[in-house]
């Protein structure tokens, strides 16, 4: 039979009108939207019962207490502690997502030397060869505090290095008043708690300032006034009960101000040294107080008035996130406590009780400001994930020609750009870590976080590696040390003491240490997921406080700091930059992975590399809204993208930290004045 | 034959072959060259939709704000100036206009072409374009959306049996003799589809306008009405009744522009111009009337004040001015007097300024409305379209334009093609209504 | 939305929705079906030439469709809507008696050869009643000359029916396909062509053949004048437009005379397929 | 040959002895510092992805949102602070009216408005038609870094491109204790959404607003608490709370007169 043109069509056709009778192309309609509804890429959570871990964070020194929900081995989500002594059963954003921190992007998995990759025993090897060849040693601990810290401290001893500490904003202050108090001061702490009115030199007291909501909570059904003083409209400002919008760089003029108020009206608590301290007073009159920091006069004294009318209160000093005050700025806060009578009492500055040292022969804690210019031939830094990150320019300054840098750190990130050797250390929550005492706080405190995931097997713990450097060097005692044995001693410590109790986060109960049997069992306690919170401070009697500035010079430079703002009349082109923020944003390690949920996809916060500006300021350089801008300080410069905010100040671009090149525009002002500092924008 | 190449002269006179008897048509190569730039834009526009398909609507610059942006205002205005064919069909069919004869197989083609393009791109613009058929499996009878895609859906089949004839009358197919004879019976059918898309199209044109008008959550799109359909479903319906014949008007004047030729008789198009003249005016009356009752009631109600809608630049109080006046009521006045009428300028004139009213409504009504800020704290909003955006668009016309030209070189779209061309002049045999 | 999807409610919604949907749909579906059957319907009934030829005298332009009687001038303005049909016309029969073809008269024919024993097809052919009960057709003097000298035709074998308004036999000429169109029905009995006065011979189908469709008599030069307008437009419009005429009479040849021209166009119009 | 259609929420019919809730929320705005705590957890309990470099604050899908407001004065009298909006689950939801294909549903027994992201086909309509610009569409597939998809939570199936997603308070959440409430043979259930879980400073108050003796239907009826745009209609079942008038008066668009704001709290 020939098939003809006409039986094809015949054939096609009928195919055709008879398709839609047949299951064909439903099945194929049902398949394919099937196929778009469990597309194969799409992972598939692996269901299974939730369990809750118990431990704490450690990324930034609050320490708070968390639960980690977990399926199987699986961490899916945080959960904070209820009843937490030290987080009341709070936790700020990122740590909701720091779960996911093990499989950041930037994860580093494998050590690494001169861009190869390296066994950590090579690392050490080259580290002891270096501190063998007499290179001076030190270490950067960025989380200073830690049971782990006094290994470190024991290694600097050992190889004759320095012990480097970086300045924690809110003990920035507590130093200050310890200043004041002369030889063998207590350590100090707030007692927010407590205090009827809180005034604040851009201390973010509501927005990042120890954990979280904690003012909110302190504070709830009691009258707290919170005053805060600032140049940012920040989330802190614009919750007090007051904003005072003072210009950048101002705070040591406004702390003078208000002292001279307080001395000129009879509303000084007694204190010695008002005689000298009159005298630097006296060449801060109001008037120039007030037009320093932009505020009126009347301002000025009237907060003074209410500071000393509505006690008890207490001036917060520290800088916030958006960088540090000056020494010289703390010391005018710390005499503004010592004339407010706030030093030593409740609800201002109270003395801590003394931890007990965890061993002998250690090296001192040398702040980093204060460490010798180009003197470090080997340094072994320790990266905190979130926390306090400084300008990389402040530490390469300390470093000699040719020094070795080796960063530790679970990330190749911050840092890891100087660095010739990266130790891949394990993330949060993949080994046992610790949370010492939170800076600020009125007790000590220390907790325990247990590792709640696997670690990778190339991961080596900072404590780990430091052993394999003391094998190498041939310091005796270190070679065999862990994280953990340094946290057995520190418990031991702790027992040995008897004070305090300890809040186990698992069923929310409290034991007091004296009710401890062992040091063994308070660690096992401890490493399940529980904090030891020291007692209340002891009701002693007043620290005699000696106000600053006896010395001539003393007063010469304070003064210079409060008169000396960078905001004065500059060139054609000229405004003051500050950082936006600090913490969290930047750091020296990395985001958490979902943190773009708060600046990237929403506008809750400025995106990290933004430069917010008036829009008349804009103006004022033609800059349009998402333009690149380079913003060049005297030193430094860096690009970023502009975004208009009116509530920023005219003539002020407030940046938000990227990379730490963006701190690096702030790093000639880091030691000393301010974190305002003079820029110019040039376009990108 | 093997491995020979076959001439491009071999293939001219091949293709000449297709075009309708006695149509004088440009050379193959010249048609070739036409062609390229709309081939080159189509594949440009298939490169984005590639985009879309293989990484996401991300790749646009729409937004969450922006759910609806320059696709889905196109779609409205295209559906809208495409109505011509459902309204044309409506004229010759069911009221027996028999002049618009000259004009329908255009008008079937143009809104064939609009509502496939407008559908294609709607394909795009979904998420999850394999799912769109959940619509008729789940439908939600209360979503206008859902009327809509019922309505074009089935309006798109009734335009491809109405654009089949047209096709089927091509020289070389209509020598099969089963393609005449479907053609022929097919063809006398015919008033039967133009009352079924006269039908559904009333329905999905008022039902786009209802997209809008139902918005309780959009103070600026939201209207009252009669029974379910808010007052926009009524306005929508005449506004693409009064402006389908004055983009036949246009697009009929535009290839005899480009072709050089006459292809209908110059009272044809002033009976199209006066049925714009007469429906705009209507549809200019009554969105007045609606738009004081809006700024003046409905508005109020849901919390806005009246005029704070025009706060907002760049829409100022003279989008409404344009978009009432301007391109409403000149129009409707030029076209509606018959001494102005007499003048084919003006007709072109009347005719632009109604479809750009047309398509200026369908943009105020998407893109205005999710500009607005809604919440006391939200910010009005700006949203620039991409180039992916704009190429899928125009890809869609030069797909559009690709058939139009085949089927203009090998249909015969106008059928007083030939008679005006043996005419020597104006040929007044028709009585002008 | 489906009684048989989980969950389903019915609701008015979902009632008017399906019912109205529903109608449209079925009213879409029955139309079609009908379509087709109607189709299926001609074939059976082997209708194709003749719905052909429906079709094609549909898309004749208005002008082409001018009723006989308006050519006559028996009327002012008239349109066909019967496929030139006057058989089955109402209003024929209203005009006046029309002549009988006779020898008797001649007709002026412009300078052509239309004998007036002869009834005329609109298509270029006529018809001649043979005593033998037959009929002769051929090509009229002006399609001969629109022709010229065909480069080949194909005739249909003896045997083979033709149907009035169908195709008669093919004529090409410079690849132009022309389709002639046969004035009668009937049966081929003789095929003859160009070199002949004639083209075909055939057996009425019928045994009382319906003519009345055929021009006759005087309205012959009446058509003829048109005819020879309208291509003068023709040519004029889509030519070079030169005089066809030479010294008074129409060339022997038109396509050879004038090559230039679209004689594709031309055909289509004076052959009437379009 | 249909039986794999996509799922039905409408599976279970309403069984007469079952409680009927009312799921809502008052949020005290003056508590919220505004550190984007409740987005974060959010985002971690409903497995939404980090954001690919090209999305920004208007492509993202931030299902609780909290918005930077102001009184709108100049600086520096100015007031300001953060309102954190999740979907309002509106009693009447204009969303749900729209959607094409049933993707909505107002669930009779939570009086959550539920979005079936398998059955959504990305047309974006409910987007326009929500006032409160609480619905986010997913621009991109969902990507997590190596590894990083293990910390998917159970309880919610990642959405794919193309679909509209929101905050369904927690529904994975509910499930569970739905179903701890089925194992228990107890209907008196209630649950914890992630937000309200992380607020640091306890702003979010959750629970049945049909219950007269809860928290949150007493707070709801207070007279520092309103609703957003309350006048559209749309019966939002989450309320804000605030003790300054600027923030209440957040509630409505300005009409440069004071008459309508207070008609707007009691509509």
């Amino acid at each position: 039979m020939a098939i003809t043109r006409r039986d094809l069509l015949l054939f096609g056709g009928g195919s055709v009108a008879a398709l839609p009778f047949t299951p064909i192309p439903y099945k194929l309609l049902d398949d394919v939207s099937i196929w778009t509804q469990n597309f194969p890429w799409l992972p598939v959570p692996v269901p299974g019962e939730i369990t809750l871990a118990s431990t704490t964070c450690t990324l930034c020194p609050a320490g708070c207490g968390l639960k980690v929900r977990r399926v199987n081995t699986r961490p899916i989500g945080i959960t904070p502690a209820a009843g937490h002594p030290v987080s009341r059963g709070t936790l700020c954003p990122l740590a909701f997502g720091a779960h996911q921190l093990a499989w950041h992007p930037l994860r580093l998995r494998q050590s690494r030397m001169n861009g190869q990759d390296a066994e950590p025993a090579a690392i050490a090897a080259k580290v002891a060869e270096a501190v063998g060849a007499g290179k001076k040693f030190a270490i950067l601990d960025e989380r200073p505090g830690r049971a782990v810290s006094s290994l470190y401290r024991q290694a600097a001893a050992k190889a004759g290095g320095v012990y480097l500490t970086p300045r924690l904003e809110e003990e920035a202050p507590l130093a200050a008043i310890r200043a004041l108090c002369g030889e063998g001061a207590p350590e100090f702490g707030f007692d927010l708690e407590h205090a009827r009115t809180v005034l604040s030199f851009g201390a973010p007291l509501l927005d990042g300032w120890g954990v979280p909501g904690a003012m909110k909570l302190h504070w709830k059904g009691r009258e707290t006034a919170f005053i805060h003083a600032g140049s940012r409209f920040s989330p802190t400002a614009q919750l007090a009960a007051k904003w005072l919008p003072i210009l950048p760089g101002s705070e040591a003029a406004l702390a003078l101000g208000l002292a001279r108020v307080l001395v000129d009206e009879g509303l000084a608590a007694k204190v010695n040294g008002l005689d000298h301290y009159r005298a630097l007073l006296n060449q801060m009159p109001l008037n120039r107080a007030a037009e320093i920091t932009g505020l009126k006069a009347e301002t000025i004294a009237e907060t003074a008035r209410r500071l000393q009318a509505e006690g008890p209160a207490v001036a917060v000093g520290g800088g916030d996130l958006a960088g540090p005050l000056g020494r010289e700025t703390e010391a005018a806060i710390a005499a503004l406590n010592a004339l407010l009578g706030a030093v030593g009492r409740e609800g201002g500055l109270v003395a801590r009780r003394a931890l007990a040292a965890d061993a002998a022969d250690l090296a001192p804690a040398t702040p980093l400001e204060e460490a010798d210019a180009g003197s470090i031939g080997v340094l072994l830094v320790e990266a905190a994930t979130a926390g306090t990150a400084r300008p990389w320019k402040s530490i390469a300054a300390k470093l000699a020609e040719d020094a070795l840098v080796v960063l530790l750190s679970p990330y190749n990130s911050g840092y890891a750009t100087f660095a010739q050797a990266q130790v891949a250390t394990p993330a949060f929550l993949e080994s046992l870590e610790e949370a010492p005492t939170a800076p600020g706080a009125a007790r000590h405190s220390f907790a325990l976080a247990p590792a709640v995931l696997e670690a990778p097997e190339t991961a080596v713990a900072p404590a780990e590696f430091l052993a394999l450097v003391a094998a190498e060097a041939g310091w005796a005692g270190l070679s065999e040390a862990t994280t953990e044995s340094a946290c057995r001693a520190r418990a031991a410590a702790i027992h040995a003491s008897k004070r305090g109790s300890v809040f186990s986060i698992e069923d929310a109960s409290e034991t007091k240490v004296s009710e401890i049997g062992s040091a063994d069992e308070l660690y096992s306690k401890l490493a399940a997921g529980a904090v030891w919170v020291d007692d209340a401070p002891a009701a002693a009697a007043p620290p005699a406080v000696t106000l600053p500035g006896a010395a001539e010079g003393e007063r010469q430079r304070m003064l210079t700091a409060a008169t000396a703002p960078v905001h004065g009349p500059g060139g054609e082109g000229a405004l003051v930059a500050i950082p936006a923020a600090w913490t969290g944003n930047t750091a020296s390690g990395v985001r958490v992975p979902l943190a773009g949920k708060l600046d990237q996809e929403s506008l809750l916060r400025a995106l990290p590399g933004e430069a917010l500006i008036h829009p008349a300021t804009a103006q004022r350089f033609r800059l349009k809204q998402g333009a690149r801008v380079r913003v060049e300080a005297p030193d430094a410069q860096y690009l970023a993208t502009v975004r208009f905010s009116d509530a920023v100040m005219q003539g002020v671009v407030e940046i938000s930290p990227g990379e730490t090149e963006a701190l690096d525009l702030f790093a000639s002002t880091h030691g000393g004045a301010s974190r305002a500092v003079r820029v110019r924008l040039g376009r990108a | 034959m093997t491995g020979t190449i076959t001439k491009p002269a071999a293939i001219a006179t091949v293709e000449k072959k297709w075009i309708v008897r006695g149509h004088e048509r440009c050379s193959t190569a010249r048609f070739m060259g036409w062609l390229a730039p709309w081939i080159g834009l189509l594949l440009l526009g298939l490169y984005a939709t590639y985009l879309c398909f293989r990484y996401g609507l991300g790749e646009t610059h729409l937004d969450n704000r922006f759910g609806f942006g320059l696709w889905i205002f196109l779609d409205l205005a295209v559906i809208a100036l495409g109505a011509g064919a459902f309204f044309s069909g409506f004229l010759l069919y069911i009221l027996k206009w028999k002049e618009i004869k000259a004009v329908i197989n255009s008008a079937v083609v143009l809104g064939f072409l609009c509502y496939s393009g407008a559908v294609a791109v709607l394909a795009v613009d979904v998420g999850q374009p394999l799912r769109a058929w959940f619509t008729f499996w789940h439908p939600n009878t209360h979503s206008m959306l859902t009327e809509v895609t019922f309505c074009i859906t089935v309006y798109l089949v009734v335009l491809t049996i109405e654009y089949l004839p047209i096709i089927l009358k091509n020289r070389k197919f209509k020598s099969i003799p089963s393609f005449l004879v479907f053609e022929w019976e097919l063809h006398k059918l015919m008033p039967v589809f133009a009352g079924v898309g006269v039908f559904l199209s009333f329905f999905h044109q008022g039902s786009l306008g209802g997209l809008f008008g139902v918005m309780r959550g959009r103070p600026f799109a939201f209207r009252e009405g009669f029974s379910i359909w808010p007052t926009t479903f009524f306005l929508f319906v005449l506004s693409a009744a009064a402006v389908g014949p004055s983009f036949i008007i246009l697009t009929t004047k535009l290839v005899e522009k480009i072709t050089g030729k006459r292809l209908v008789k110059q009272d044809i198009y002033r009976v199209l111009a006066k049925t714009t003249g007469v429906l705009l005016t209507v549809y200019v009356a009554l969105k007045s009337l609606d738009t004081l009752l809006w700024l003046n009631s409905t508005s109020i109600r849901a919390g806005v004040a009246p005029w704070e809608f025009y706060e907002f630049r760049p829409f100022g109080h003279a989008t409404l001015f344009t978009e009432i006046v301007i391109f409403g009521m000149i129009p409707a006045l030029l076209l509606l007097s018959r001494r102005l009428r007499e003048r084919p300028g003006v007709i072109t004139l009347g005719a632009v300024l109604a479809c750009l009213g047309v398509v200026f409504n369908r943009f105020v009504m998407t893109i205005q409305t999710l500009a607005l800020p809604t919440l006391s704290f939200d910010e009005f909003m700006i949203y620039l379209p991409n180039w992916v955006e704009y190429a899928v668009f125009g890809g869609v016309i030069a797909y559009a334009v690709i058939v139009y030209s085949l089927s203009y070189r090998y249909l015969n779209l106008f059928p007083q093609e030939m008679e005006l061309q043996l005419a020597p002049k104006e040929v007044n045999d028709v009585s002008v209504r | 939305m489906f009684p048989f999807v989980d969950g389903f409610q019915w609701t008015f919604g979902h009632i008017l929705f399906l019912t109205v949907f529903g109608m449209v749909v079925a009213t879409m579906a029955v139309t079609l079906f009908v379509v087709i059957q109607r189709v299926l319907d001609h074939y059976r009934k082997d209708r194709v030439e003749h719905v052909q030829w429906q079709s094609d005298f549909h898309d004749l332009s208005e002008m082409d469709r001018r009723c006989r009687h308006e050519l006559a001038g028996r009327v002012p303005r008239r349109e066909c809507h019967n496929a030139f049909d006057c058989g089955e016309c109402r209003e024929h029969p209203k005009f006046e008696k029309i002549e009988p073809a006779t020898t008797a008269l001649s007709l002026e024919a412009f300078g052509l050869d239309f004998p007036a024993d002869r009834l005329y097809h609109r298509g270029h052919t006529w018809v001649r009643l043979e005593d033998d009960g037959t009929m002769t057709i051929g090509l009229d003097d002006l399609g001969k000359r629109l022709l010229g000298a065909p480069d080949r035709v194909e005739l249909p074998k003896p045997g083979d029916e033709v149907s009035v308004n169908g195709a008669a036999w093919y004529a090409f000429r410079n690849e132009t396909p022309v389709r002639v169109l046969s004035p009668v029905d009937g049966v081929v009995v003789a095929t003859g062509g160009p070199d002949q006065d004639w083209y075909l011979k055939v057996r009425p189908t019928r045994a009382n053949p319906n003519l009345a469709h055929l021009l006759r008599g005087p309205e012959v030069s009446a058509w003829l004048r048109r005819e020879l307008e309208r291509l003068q437009i023709l040519v004029g419009v889509t030519g070079a437009g030169a005089a066809l005429a030479d010294g008074g009479a129409l060339m022997e040849d038109l396509p050879g005379a004038q090559p230039e021209t679209n004689w594709d166009g031309v055909y289509g119009k004076m052959f009437l397929a379009p | 040959m249909m039986a794999n259609t996509p799922n039905t929420a409408t599976a279970a019919p309403v069984q007469e002895n079952r409680k009927i809730r009312r799921f809502g929320m008052v949020i005290n705005l003056d508590n919220c510092t505004g550190c984007g705590s409740c987005m974060m957890t959010c985002a971690v309990e409903n497995n939404c992805a980090p954001a690919k470099e090209k999305i920004t604050d208007r492509t993202g899908i931030t299902l609780m949102r909290v918005f930077p407001v102001n009184d709108r004065q100049p600086m520096p009298v100015r007031q300001a602070g953060f309102v954190p909006m999740p979907c309002m689950q509106c009693e009447d939801p204009p969303c749900e009216l729209v959607c094409p294909q049933q993707a909505v549903e107002l669930d009779p027994l939570s009086g959550i408005v539920d979005q079936m992201p398998q059955r959504c086909f990305g047309c974006r309509y409910c987007m326009a038609a929500c006032p409160y610009h609480a619905r986010y569409f997913n621009w991109y597939d969902p990507e997590w870094p190596k590894g990083m998809e293990q910390t998917l939570n159970p309880a919610v199936a990642p959405r794919m491109r193309g679909v509209v997603e929101k905050c369904d308070f927690c529904h994975g959440r509910l499930h569970l204790a739905e179903d701890q409430a089925a194992i228990d043979g107890n209907d008196d259930y209630t649950y914890t959404p992630a937000c309200v879980e992380a607020c640091p400073t306890q702003a979010i108050v959750f629970g049945d607003l049909n219950d007269e003796d809860s928290e949150v239907s007493q707070l709801a009826k207070d007279p520092n608490s309103f609703r957003f745009l309350a006048k559209l209609g749309t019966e939002p079942k989450v309320y804000y709370y605030s003790e300054h008038e600027w923030r209440r008066n957040l509630a409505e668009r300005d009409m440069n007169g004071n008459a309508s704001r207070n008609e707007g709290k009691e509509a």
